[in-house]
């Protein structure tokens, strides 16, 4: 094992997929000699020189047109959005073009395409800059989305990603890019559509994703000191979502949080949920109840009352022990 | 650019003749209610996927627009399953999921047909990506209108691939329409090519003659090909019908539309031809024959096709 | 009363906030003489001229950023994206610049624009026409987001749209564009935020949107001679959605289905069953069902095994009355 | 257009003191860790946004980027209410909602700071648009960078203003840089000016001059303001900081650091006043007394300016 952050994490996963298969390339803006925005890519171009890394004008739109008929054509393009809240101008390319490829062509292509962007506030960066809008992409049909909170996770996760036939979104969290964690020093994958039981507990199931996690666990240790023992679920793949650990947790706890940092409102929280009362009903003792951002954009100023955190997940968990049927 | 032979003059004849019996063939069994959604025919406009695909091999890439019949046909795709995907039927390219608008076939390097105006260019532009970047030879051909140099992915595709020198011929079929709308009302410059110089490309304009598309055409597929980089060609065509097959398209004067009609690149060609001895009365009848006998098969292949089962609704999202 | 047809409406609706406010200007492609792609703007040149019906270039992102800068120095447009699946080249304006404008800039600007736009499929159009995407819009702050399924909804709300001054997405269907229903001959409003009970019932309350009402109200018709008595609920608006409508009939029938044609997953109705499974959850006497499009792109020639409809409906209602806890 | 007599002189060089000083104090703050979030300052490109907005009313619109400070302070935006918005305090303009890089503040027309590269552009389109059609004979400016124009939203901008004729300045800084990469790697043209003939544009390219700037932007707002139409002024920049401040820019030679930095529009303004007996020393003292002053006042006003309280978060979402 070794202790590594998050963003150089990335750069393993990058590098390494790179050396095993030279049809991957990157895309992106500032990726080349500069190493990337977060500085995910930094040494690549000097391994892998301007046709593999490729160093792309400020053209989201283009480049990730530009990705789909790549890999239409054989390569493996990991491209960079350097925010989530600019996939917002390559909508189309993502959702009306590379998610449908395949099946709209009756599965004649193969869309091999990574779409690495780091999502989440915390850096004070703003309404333009903090988005976490993986709901969307889990909304459409031929998208795979996974969010890793830690170094083993993103590094995993994204050479999976990588080596996926089906288009990736691979959506990071900006905050926690400096985060230091412990990684086997060979290779390994972490599957995409597994989540991962991050603490086991008995009382109530907190499924969280990204950044979250990390408040769960923290809210988890608060919880103890009063006798509530939580299960905190890493989702670590949006969609297509790993049902079967989350229901196996609920089937054993009767209780549900869900905890993102996204809108509450239309968030991936509430698939969940709506999954559990479709499906599984009568296993719930309680409410099942969603922690997520406030229903207003992220100000520069009052980020922290906006964001979500151990508190809420506290709160929430305790609302959920209140009451029984 | 070497000039075309006889037979290479009556096979191009062939194929125009082709794709505008095709499209009279879908027009008819569209308005019959055979095929489902909406087609957009390119009758007019014959002469620019003729010329342009004569250069290609079957490896090359091209992509198109939702006016794509003419494109995927001159760039080789098989009648028959081209018809199928049409009607919607399994036997289609892509098994009736896409119908016209999005009709493909990778082994013809027809990367498809979009129902996104602007949406097969930068798609296109990954193609020569690729080609490239795996040194291949490969040349891609991406045909749009004029309307569609309006949307931000044109001048972000153009822009990357002018720095990159990728091998790509962007091909402008300026039709003078965007649906129902004239060019005037939405481009303040009357040619398209001359949007070339904002990425220090060749902007080549030609008009709607297929001798002279294939020249000009020849030489862009050759610059891309030895490397030299991508060429905008602009060939000032014309639409003769309605924007799909139904719009009768009121917003047109007659005498416009006539116009545009006098402007037969078929016609023309084939006066030429008479003219200078390369076909006679029993040769334009032998190809009008050969293509109707095609067309008629390849209708009543996807008559007889099945309709996708509904099991295969959720078949293949995923690899 | 007069009958008039679902795009006609739409037309009287644009017409009549026009000569009622000279700052309505509609924007989009082929608006102008040819009276827009789906005939919504039909006689609209005529009598407005070409400065208040804008013909705009094949430039969705343009148009939508230059609606923002219009409505912030005082003028009101309405925006026609052709196809909803043609937002995806526009979502920074919307989502980044419209919606935000507002809270980002201290309350300073009022941004107020609506943003018409033809969704759904029932054409054949295909998997890139044929999208209903509101669950996206839904979840970004700022916006506001209605859904109407009838000529009469569809007027009231446009007009509503029209004067409010938030941006308003009009997601209309167009597979309902040639529906004929009454509206009054007089001038009304259909307000923004309620929902509409269509048919009372005492069994199961179908909360529905848009062409699915339509599917619900049939459904009820064939459930009545089985004795299944529903309430249908059109939701009209999908954000803010209508709590209090809807809280209160899941109060009387304690069961609870919701049907949309957009992709399940994901979808409006994880919303509507995750807010019931948070506060309400005791009311119910049965899992909530949804219904919604199968999770696959919308394809060419299976549209019609794609859809939802009324069968589904019937299935899902029936099975909500086979449990009781 | 008329010179600038002696008081407009050292009005304009006032005001690029103002904002050197003013971002010099910035990167100081910032680097103590008063200001949250990220800035970019636009030192070494004061002259611009003082040419180009002494030629506007208050009432004329603008709209920049995420390196506004300049154009905001060179529209007229208080500079106290300013400083306060960047320390996120709520007396800033957007209630420390917005910070640096989304201020706006529409009683001077400023229309915002954007994120987005390229976002400004249509928003500043529209202004325009409402201007004309309110008849109002409000001119906008959009200023954006050189890295803007390769995005899809220039080029459509440009081409719907062109067409309709709107009265607007695109004034693009060329400052060689789009954050760590130079032009060469994302233009195959040198001049951003080259692209306006795409959309039938006057394309007008000046150095970092304040006087050429302000005659040239004088009459590309003289065309704008007589209803003739948009101009594309590019301004040969230089960027002598990092994107943001904290970038050591080690991406760049020294050489060219040091290059952009001759450059400097202030020093070669002073200069030539001073040698054309418009200011002496004490003239440039006084201005230099006056800025401080001013800027110490605005720091003092955001520093004691109260952070906006946890309750005002929900406030306002909707009118
Ligand atoms: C992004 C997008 N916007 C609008 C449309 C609707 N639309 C389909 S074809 C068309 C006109 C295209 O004009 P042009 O590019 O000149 O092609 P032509 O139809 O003349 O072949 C429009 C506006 C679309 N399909 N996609
Ligand atoms: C849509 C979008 N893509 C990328 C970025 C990240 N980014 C911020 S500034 C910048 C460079 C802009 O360069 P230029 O337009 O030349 O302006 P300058 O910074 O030189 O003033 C980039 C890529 C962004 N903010 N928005
Ligand atoms: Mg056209
Ligand atoms: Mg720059």
């Amino acid at each position: 094992m070794k202790e590594i952050r998050y963003i150089w994490a990335i750069n393993e996963a990058i590098k390494e997929e790179m050396q095993r298969d030279e049809n991957v390339v990157l895309i992106g803006e500032d990726v080349g000699t500069p190493g990337g925005s977060f500085g995910a890519s930094r040494g690549l171009y000097d391994l892998f020189g301007p046709e593999r890394v490729f160093d792309t004008p400020i053209s989201e739109a283009a480049i990730t047109g530009l990705a789909a008929g790549a890999a239409a054509c054989g390569l493996r393009p990991i491209v960079e959005i350097m925010f989530m809240d600019f996939m917002t101008i390559c909508m189309d390319g993502i959702v009306n073009q590379i998610a449908k490829m395949r099946y709209m062509f009756g599965s004649q292509y193969k869309v091999p395409i990574v779409i690495r962007t780091p999502s989440g506030a915390g850096l004070n960066a703003g309404p333009q800059h903090s988005q976490s809008l993986e709901a969307w992409f889990a909304h459409v049909p031929g998208l795979k989305v996974v969010m890793p909170g830690t170094p083993h996770d993103v590094k995993g996760l994204l050479k999976s990603a990588v080596r996926d036939d089906n288009p990736v979104v691979v959506v990071e969290h900006k905050a926690l890019h400096a985060l230091k964690g412990s990684i086997p020093e060979e290779e390994y994958l972490v599957p995409i559509g597994k989540a991962a039981v991050k603490k086991e507990g008995t009382d109530v199931t907190v499924v969280a994703t990204s950044k979250m996690v990390h408040e769960s666990l923290k809210a988890s240790e608060a919880l103890n000191q009063e006798g509530i023992n939580i299960e905190v679920i890493d989702l670590l793949t949006i969609s297509p979502w790993d049902k079967e650990t989350i229901f196996s947790s609920v089937g054993k706890t009767h209780r549900l949080v869900i905890a993102h940092e996204a809108v509450k409102s239309f968030g991936v929280g509430a698939e969940i949920s709506a999954a559990v009362s479709e499906e599984i009903l009568d296993e719930l003792d309680a409410p099942i109840m969603r922690v997520g951002a406030p229903f207003v954009p992220i100000p520069f100023s009052l980020e922290k009352a906006y964001l979500p955190n151990a508190d809420h997940v506290i709160a929430a968990v305790k609302k959920t022990m209140e009451r029984t049927f | 650019m070497r000039k075309p032979g006889k037979k290479k003059l009556i096979q191009l004849y062939e194929r125009m003749v082709t794709i505008r019996r095709v499209e009279e063939k879908l027009m008819e069994v569209f308005s019959a209610g055979e095929i489902p959604g909406f087609i957009h025919v390119c009758i007019g406009q014959e002469a620019t996927p003729v010329a342009v695909c004569s250069w290609l091999k079957d490896s090359d890439y091209m992509s198109t627009t939702h006016r794509g019949h003419g494109h995927a046909l001159a760039k080789g795709i098989d009648l028959k399953r081209f018809m199928a995907e049409l009607f919607g039927k399994r036997e289609g390219f892509c098994r009736g999921r896409s119908g016209s608008m999005h009709i493909a076939d990778p082994k013809m390097g027809i990367l498809g047909a979009n129902g996104i105006v602007g949406g097969g260019i930068p798609i296109a532009t990954g193609a020569a990506f690729a080609a490239r970047y795996k040194k291949t030879g490969q040349v891609t051909v991406c045909f749009f209108g004029e309307g569609a140099t309006n949307e931000g992915t044109f001048h972000e595709s153009l822009n990357i691939a002018s720095i990159r020198k990728l091998p790509i011929v962007y091909v402008c079929e300026n039709n003078g329409w965007a649906e129902f709308t004239p060019q005037e009302t939405h481009m303040p410059t009357k040619n398209v090519a001359d949007r070339a110089k904002a990425y220090d490309l060749p902007g080549v304009i030609v008009s709607n003659d297929v001798l002279k598309i294939h020249e000009k055409a020849g030489e862009a597929v050759e610059r891309a090909r030895k490397g030299k980089g991508p060429t905008l060609l602009e060939v000032k065509s014309s639409r003769w019908h309605g924007h799909f097959v139904g719009d009768a398209q009121k917003y047109r004067l007659e005498k416009e539309v006539n116009g545009a009609k006098a402007m037969d690149c078929i016609a023309n060609f084939q006066k030429r031809l008479v003219r200078d001895k390369m076909l006679g009365k029993r040769g334009i009848q032998k190809v009008a024959d050969n293509v109707y006998q095609r067309i008629e098969e390849a209708v009543n292949f996807a008559r007889e096709s099945q309709f996708p089962d509904e099991s295969e609704l959720m078949d293949d999202l995923y690899v």
